[in-house]
């Protein structure tokens, strides 16, 4: 049986619904990252979870138990703020050990407790020190250790990593994973980068307007999106929209797919196209070059069916160090790798 | 008054168990009635002694109709004992039923105005409304009320205000007399003070012993007796002040003792109270303060020479004159005054 | 430079009437000259040596002391509440919070009086109802300072995190907001010490002699009707500012300017 | 929704604050003789103390705020840019003189600027100025002396609004080759005006109900006339009732409720872009 | 001759050295990027060049002219501000039109050129709009138009991006810099991102404790760092340290490449690190692979010169989907993209 189940969950404010109708069930042990853009609802999905927000219709199960006026200190839950929401008067170690005296455990106990977390997050050397006297990201492991110190079944992450700047942020990314591996917890993690959500997690739900839209694998999401707001939002992405003849999409040479509609969109990742300077394809015009470090992405002008179109191809830079700015070349992409949606 | 509701089972009209007296007097907090008002510090503890007790004597600055309206407020937890008042006043603490109904014995030497109807109240000594000036700083002072309005007192003449305070209002009334009115036309006065504050000498500042001292006010309007106080007080710090009678003319202006019918707990010291503020004893000690007592104006009480020390000459008064102030009604002075001299 | 020129100015409007009562209660004979003719510190000995003065001194601190506790246990619970669950709470308590702003203490001493009289006469004269007063029309310093605390803390991100790692209510307003909005406290106890310490109307109409606080103390030298005592009047001014200003400095300084002593704030 | 904590707190102020506020509505419209009426705001309006009382504490209400707004903006402007050292003094300075609304303060002045106070004895040795301040009881001294808590008043009011004031926005005129004047000419001014102008009606209300310094320095016949003096007056000398004083206490309700309106649509227009 | 050009500028902040003596030209109509960690002094350095700081010595010149004592308003920059310090009672036209008002210009012709502005930052719909009423992104935009309205000589950009979530940011990149091409101005880009410093700039200045350690075109600081700390900043780096024998290290079979030190680290990026099934190289073990879209991250645990070591390596994910954890496998790294310094 899944730890947790939400069944049919939706919730309004004022109105406007934040929640349609969610549905998702996460296993134990897994993580799951609930991927989305600003204000598709996966903060009020968490919080809903956690018992913060008092959803108006649907059914929550942690475990197998109905949470149904369970108030939050009693939910086997674990949460980690976006801003971390340490405790601002109390040291690491205090803030650690809160969640433990609360429960009025024994001052050893929460004392051996506190070490073994601080252990687990690397950060022996601070436990006693405030939260004011810590860099970003080693507040976000004191949030992670006070989230994971009483043991909670399920442990609920909002955009925990989003506050902090790019480098620590993979860091951080990787620890939080490594940590959640050993202490084989449910977990699920709020955010809206997709790359950190493919990275972290064992499943990804793409949320979008309230609704969940696919819930997958990292791979699956990625290279096989189910819906057109999946395709776009997780990965770059060329789009084009084109017309259909023969319930075929040509694109000027660049691929023929299948399309069993009218007008449709085809979208292709930039690292499946391929530019070669002779040989099958569209033909087109290399316009810039960005330098991405292992990769340089190189923005073409294609005639694609007659009308002009931009598509950029992410190439190996060592293989587009030949191409420069006004170089012919012939645009391809893998028929397989090209999603169709209808326009 | 005397319901037996508010005063509970307590016999006002019966005579004081002296033997009560010093108990009821370990505690004395009254209102209006300062240790160093009119040497009623002396009287208390005379009066005390006399009983075999020692009175805890503490005060709360407060006007007459504070007094009062505080009696009546706290009635049903009674706190005050003894308060003095402008004896104008005496009428309206009757009116309001905040005195007992006993007249004690030695009441008998007053006259019929001097003393309440049904008890609770007796007039018990008696000051003058007078020019009190620093003559460090006024080196030409003025002899009468007409003087007052001359332009070198400009700014100078600091007076009571009549709608809060009983010495204003006694002023009021020397003021109609000396102009030609009596107590049933008070009209004069506030004609003359229109003229005196338009022509810009009322002060103001603030009447006090101190605006006095430092010649803020150099000239005051306040009870010869006060003034003969702040004389001597002032002189120890070398500061110059005389006390003038108008020649024009002023009143023999009574102060009162009222007591709290509410207070039966302190009932015999009272009742005893009241009773000896007309005693010999008592009435010398206000003599000695410079307060004329109320006996020797009606010519009942002889006093010795050293009780006179203090005073003025005789002759400082010819111009005095006496009369039935209790015919005044305050409230009403506040009104004209306001209407009359204010506007 | 301008601005020097400004805050000269400035400090010296706010020192000199200060200057002028030190020197008072210095003054040995002081009339008309510029300064005193000569000084003593027999003032300050005699004040402090008057039992009077002692007495209204102690009973004004413990005024204060019951007025802060009072004040303390009945705002920080409710602008708790209001900030962390219920903002309607907070519109109730501002619109409140204007009665003791706006109608002088006197008025609010005399509609007092005028209620008791009517339903509590038990009460009147007590020291309790002017504790209650004080407190009363001291409260929106206290609720000012503490919402704003409350708000610039995060209060309601911290009480949902305790939430989470399972403390009670009680437990979060003890162990987590309490301590967090400890400088906002402190600030807003200053400033209801400095009102009670410095409240007049309510004790006169209250309780007056019965409980003589500092300020009934120097009404009475003030404004009795015969011989007051300027110098002693100068020596408890100046006291009591200084004493104020003491605290005042103190909070300050342990706030490190952060926690500034203000508790009214224009949001 | 759930108000359980905050019960003691409004039970506290009800009986505290809002029952004697009640009563004195009651008592405005209550009769001697029986009966409600108008009788009592029409002696009240008859009565041209009160109309002088009345207009004695608006004109002061105004120039009150207004000098308290004048003074008291730069100067907190000033306080926000200091080192701790001179932020404690100065802070604690305003917050003391905050609260100096009382005996000591009125006694102080007089000290200072009475016609024996020391700064005119001082003027008068030393140029020949004869009265060079006028008298604390009059409108004029009695402005001098309010400005002493008014103007910390101000400053505290305003200091947490200052801090919208971002520096970077100077800086960011700076670049935007704007001199200093025409920074708070198109940004620095209106972005504070309506913390101003809250703080100004604040002002406005307080001074409106300041009784304790009035009393100390203005209880004098010859001196201004206020509404809270007059107030005081009904209180001390009458005893069968006091509709005049509960009439002027309404009136100063209906004037602080009045203020609090437009100092909240005041706050909401700095709402709009903060 | 170059725009900007700094020689040796110093500056100290309270005895610590934010700037040690920077010197840097950059050529008209370039984007520089000043690429480094926090603390570096890289805003310090764009604040003195626009006036915001002054340094301790040095001299800086704009076109050819000595910008001592050249007061911050008269500079021909634009600068935008990390924050943005959009004027919030500003409208989005003011905020533009601000630079163009205070010098004066004419209605129309500020008119006509904040329209031109709101064109080329594609906020045209939005000029009435107040600025808390428009996203991160935007905000940014407008700042953007504000710096270039003026059509200061030199632009100047704080970390202009780094308070958006990474999608827009990397849209809002590219925007950033077209428009700079379009415009054709001389830029200064600050940014701790290295990503973002790559993609943007025409060349990077590499910053370290407030000096520039390696200032050249992208592709050379991303393949060809000359210091330690370039190579261990820009990019993701494998870092191995290791023991040399007779001037040459060998990993294990891995690489093999001279080194003239006895201890050395041997870096590399996971892009050059090929995982074979079969043939030459250093043997390991597939430890966790992390799925990152295009590429997938395959940590391998390897033995190297007899201590084991975490490599990690970025394949494509098609290639890496065919390994799992415990696979066994061989590493081998391109002789030619590793980079040794001493140790
Ligand atoms: N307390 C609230 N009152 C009214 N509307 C709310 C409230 N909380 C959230 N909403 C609305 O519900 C929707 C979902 O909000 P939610 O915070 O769950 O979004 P999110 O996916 O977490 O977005 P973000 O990535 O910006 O955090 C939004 O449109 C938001 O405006
Ligand atoms: N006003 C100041 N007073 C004292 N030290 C300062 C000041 N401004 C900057 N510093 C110090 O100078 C150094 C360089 O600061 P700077 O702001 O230039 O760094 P930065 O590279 O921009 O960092 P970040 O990426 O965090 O913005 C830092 O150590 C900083 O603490
Ligand atoms: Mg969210
Ligand atoms: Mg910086």
């Amino acid at each position: 049986m899944s730890h947790v189940v939400l069944e049919d969950v939706t919730k309004r404010y004022a109105g406007h619904v934040a929640l349609a109708g969610v549905s998702v069930s996460v296993e134990q042990g897994e993580m799951l990252a609930l991927l989305g853009p600003s204000g598709c609802g996966k903060t009020t999905l968490l919080r809903c979870v956690a018992g913060l927000t008092a959803f108006d219709s649907g059914r929550l199960t942690i475990g197998g138990v109905d949470m149904t006026g369970v108030p939050v200190r009693r939910r086997p839950i674990g949460m980690v703020f976006q801003s971390y929401a340490l405790f601002p008067n109390l040291t690491v170690r205090g803030n650690i050990g809160f969640p433990l005296t609360v429960r009025r455990e024994t001052k050893t106990g929460v004392a051996e407790r506190v070490e073994e977390m601080l252990e687990l997050v690397g950060l022996s050397e601070q436990g006693d020190r405030l939260p004011n006297q810590l860099s970003g990201g080693q507040q976000q492991r004191v949030a992670l250790a006070r989230a994971l110190a009483p043991r909670p079944e399920v442990l609920l992450l909002d955009e925990p990593l989003s506050a902090l700047d790019a480098q620590v942020r993979h860091r951080l990314r990787d620890e939080v994973r490594r940590i959640q591996h050993q202490v084989g917890i449910t977990t699920v993690f709020v955010t809206h980068d997709q790359a950190e959500a493919l990275a972290i997690s064992d499943r990804v739900a793409v949320m979008n307007a309230g609704d969940i839209e696919q819930c997958a694998a990292p791979s699956e999401i990625y290279t096989a999106p189910s819906t057109r707001f999946a395709a776009g939002f997780v990965g770059n992405r060329n789009t084009l929209e084109l017309r259909t003849s023969g319930g075929r999409v040509t694109a000027g040479g660049a691929f023929d797919v299948e399309a069993p509609w009218e007008r449709v969109l085809c979208m292709f990742r930039p690292e499946d196209v391929s530019l070669r300077r002779e040989g099958p394809g569209a033909r087109a015009l290399v316009d810039v070059t960005v330098f991405l470090g292992a990769t340089t992405r190189v923005y073409v002008q294609a005639e694609v069916n007659g009308s002009p179109a931009t598509v950029f191809a992410d190439l190996p830079s060592r293989a587009a160090a030949s191409l420069s700015p006004g170089d012919a070349v012939r645009l391809s992409v893998d028929p397989g790798h090209v999603q169709v949606f209808p326009a | 008054g005397g319901s037996a509701t508010a005063s509970g089972d307590y016999d006002w009209a019966a005579a004081p168990d002296e033997s009560k007296i010093a108990a009821q007097g370990a505690d004395l907090p009254t209102y209006g009635l300062a240790p160093d008002w009119a040497n009623y510090g002396e009287v208390v503890k005379t009066f005390c002694a006399k009983h075999g007790g020692a009175c805890k004597h503490a005060d709360t600055d407060m006007s007459s109709a504070e007094e009062i309206q505080r009696i009546d407020a706290e009635k049903s937890n009674p706190v005050g004992t003894a308060s003095d008042i402008g004896l104008m006043w005496g009428p309206v603490a009757e009116a309001k039923g905040v005195v007992p109904a006993y007249v004690p014995p030695s009441a008998s030497r007053l006259k019929d105005w001097q003393k309440a109807k049904d008890g609770g109240w007796v007039a018990t000594f008696v000051g003058v409304p007078s020019f009190v000036v620093n003559t460090d700083k006024v080196t030409n002072p003025p002899k009468s009320w007409a003087d007052l309005l001359k332009p070198e007192y400009k700014g100078m003449i600091a007076t009571k205000n009549p709608t809060s305070s009983g010495t204003g209002q006694a002023m009021v009334v020397a003021a109609a007399v000396a102009n030609g009115g009596s107590v049933d036309d008070l009209s004069p006065a506030y004609d003359y003070f229109k003229k005196l504050k338009d022509a810009g000498n009322l002060s103001d500042v603030k009447m006090s012993e101190e605006t006095l001292e430092k010649g803020e006010a150099p000239i005051q309007i306040n009870y010869d007796f006060n003034g003969l106080a702040q004389k001597n007080a002032l002189k120890a710090k070398n500061v110059n002040v005389e006390v003038i009678i108008p020649s024009d003319g002023s009143v023999w202006s009574p102060s009162g003792l009222i007591v709290n019918r509410y207070n039966t707990a302190k009932g015999d010291f009272l009742k005893g109270f009241l009773d000896y503020v007309l005693s010999d004893e008592a009435q010398t000690l206000f003599a000695k303060f410079g307060a004329r007592p109320i006996r020797s104006l009606n010519g009942d009480l002889q006093l010795p020479a050293d009780a006179k020390a203090n005073w003025l000459p005789d002759a400082a008064y010819s111009a005095v004159k006496e009369i039935e102030i209790t015919k005044v009604n305050p409230e009403r002075i506040v009104a004209d005054w306001e209407a009359k001299v204010l506007a | 430079m301008r601005r020097r020129i400004f805050l000269g100015l400035l400090g010296l409007y706010f020192g000199l009437p200060l200057l002028a009562a030190l020197l008072y209660s210095v003054a040995t004979r002081w009339t008309d000259t510029p300064l005193p003719d000569g000084y003593t510190l027999d003032h300050w000995i005699g004040v402090f040596g008057k039992p009077d003065v002692t007495s209204a001194l102690l009973r004004s601190l413990l005024l204060s002391a019951v007025v802060v506790v009072v004040d303390v246990l009945l705002v920080v619970p409710a602008a708790y509440w209001s900030v962390v669950h219920n903002p309607r709470i907070g519109s109730v308590v501002q619109t409140i919070a204007v009665i003791p702003f706006a109608v002088p203490w006197v008025v609010v001493g005399a509609g007092l009086q005028l209620v008791t009289a009517s339903f509590a006469p038990g009460l009147f004269g007590t020291f309790w109802l002017l504790a209650a007063a004080t407190a009363a029309i001291a409260f929106p310093f206290m609720y000012w300072a503490v919402e704003g605390s409350l708000i610039a803390a995060g209060a309601v991100r911290l009480s949902e995190a305790a939430a989470t790692c399972g403390a009670n209510p009680v437990q979060t307003l003890t162990r987590v907001i309490f301590p967090a909005i400890r400088g906002g406290v402190v600030s807003g106890a200053l400033l209801v010490v400095a009102t009670a310490m410095n409240e007049f109307a309510l004790a006169k109409i209250l309780v007056g002699a019965k409980f003589e606080t500092l300020p009934i103390w120097s009404a009475r030298q003030f404004v009795s009707r015969t011989l007051g005592d300027p110098n002693a009047l100068a020596v408890v001014t100046i006291f009591t500012f200084g004493f104020l200003f003491a605290l005042s400095a103190l909070v300050v300084r342990l706030g490190r300017g952060r926690v500034s002593t203000i508790g009214r704030t224009l949001r | 929704m759930n108000w359980a904590p905050a019960l003691p707190l409004l039970a506290f102020t009800f009986v505290m604050l809002v029952l004697p506020a009640t009563r004195l509505v009651n008592d405005t419209f209550a009769l001697r003789g029986g009966g409600y009426g108008l009788d009592n705001i029409l002696r009240v309006i008859d009565n041209p103390v009160d109309r002088q009382a009345v207009a004695g504490s608006l004109g002061l209400g105004v120039v009150q705020a207004t000098l308290a707004s004048l003074l008291g903006a730069p100067a907190a402007w000033l306080i926000t840019r200091m080192r701790l050292g001179g932020r404690a003094f100065w802070l604690s300075l305003m917050n003391v003189a905050s609260n100096f609304a009382g005996i000591g303060l009125a006694f102080g002045f007089v000290a200072l600027i009475g016609s024996t106070g020391m700064l005119t004895l001082i003027l008068g040795g030393l140029f020949g100025i004869e009265d060079p301040f006028p008298s604390t009881g009059s409108f004029t001294g009695m402005n001098i002396v309010y400005l002493y808590f008014n103007v910390p008043m101000f400053v505290l009011l305003t200091l947490p609004a200052l801090s919208v004031l971002k520096d970077d926005w100077q800086e960011a005129a700076a670049v935007c080759h704007a001199t200093r004047w025409q920074f708070w000419r198109h940004v620095g001014v209106p972005v504070l005006a309506p913390f101003v102008i809250a703080g100004w009606l604040l002002v406005f209300t307080w001074t409106i109900g300041v009784y304790a310094v009035a009393y100390a320095v203005a209880a004098s016949p010859g001196s201004q006339k206020l509404i809270t003096l007059q107030i005081g007056a009904t209180l001390e000398s009458s005893v069968f009732g006091l509709e005049r004083a509960a009439v002027l206490s309404v009136l100063l309700m209906l004037l602080a409720a009045g203020t609090t309106v437009l100092y909240r649509l005041s706050l909401k227009r700095a709402q709009r872009w903060l």
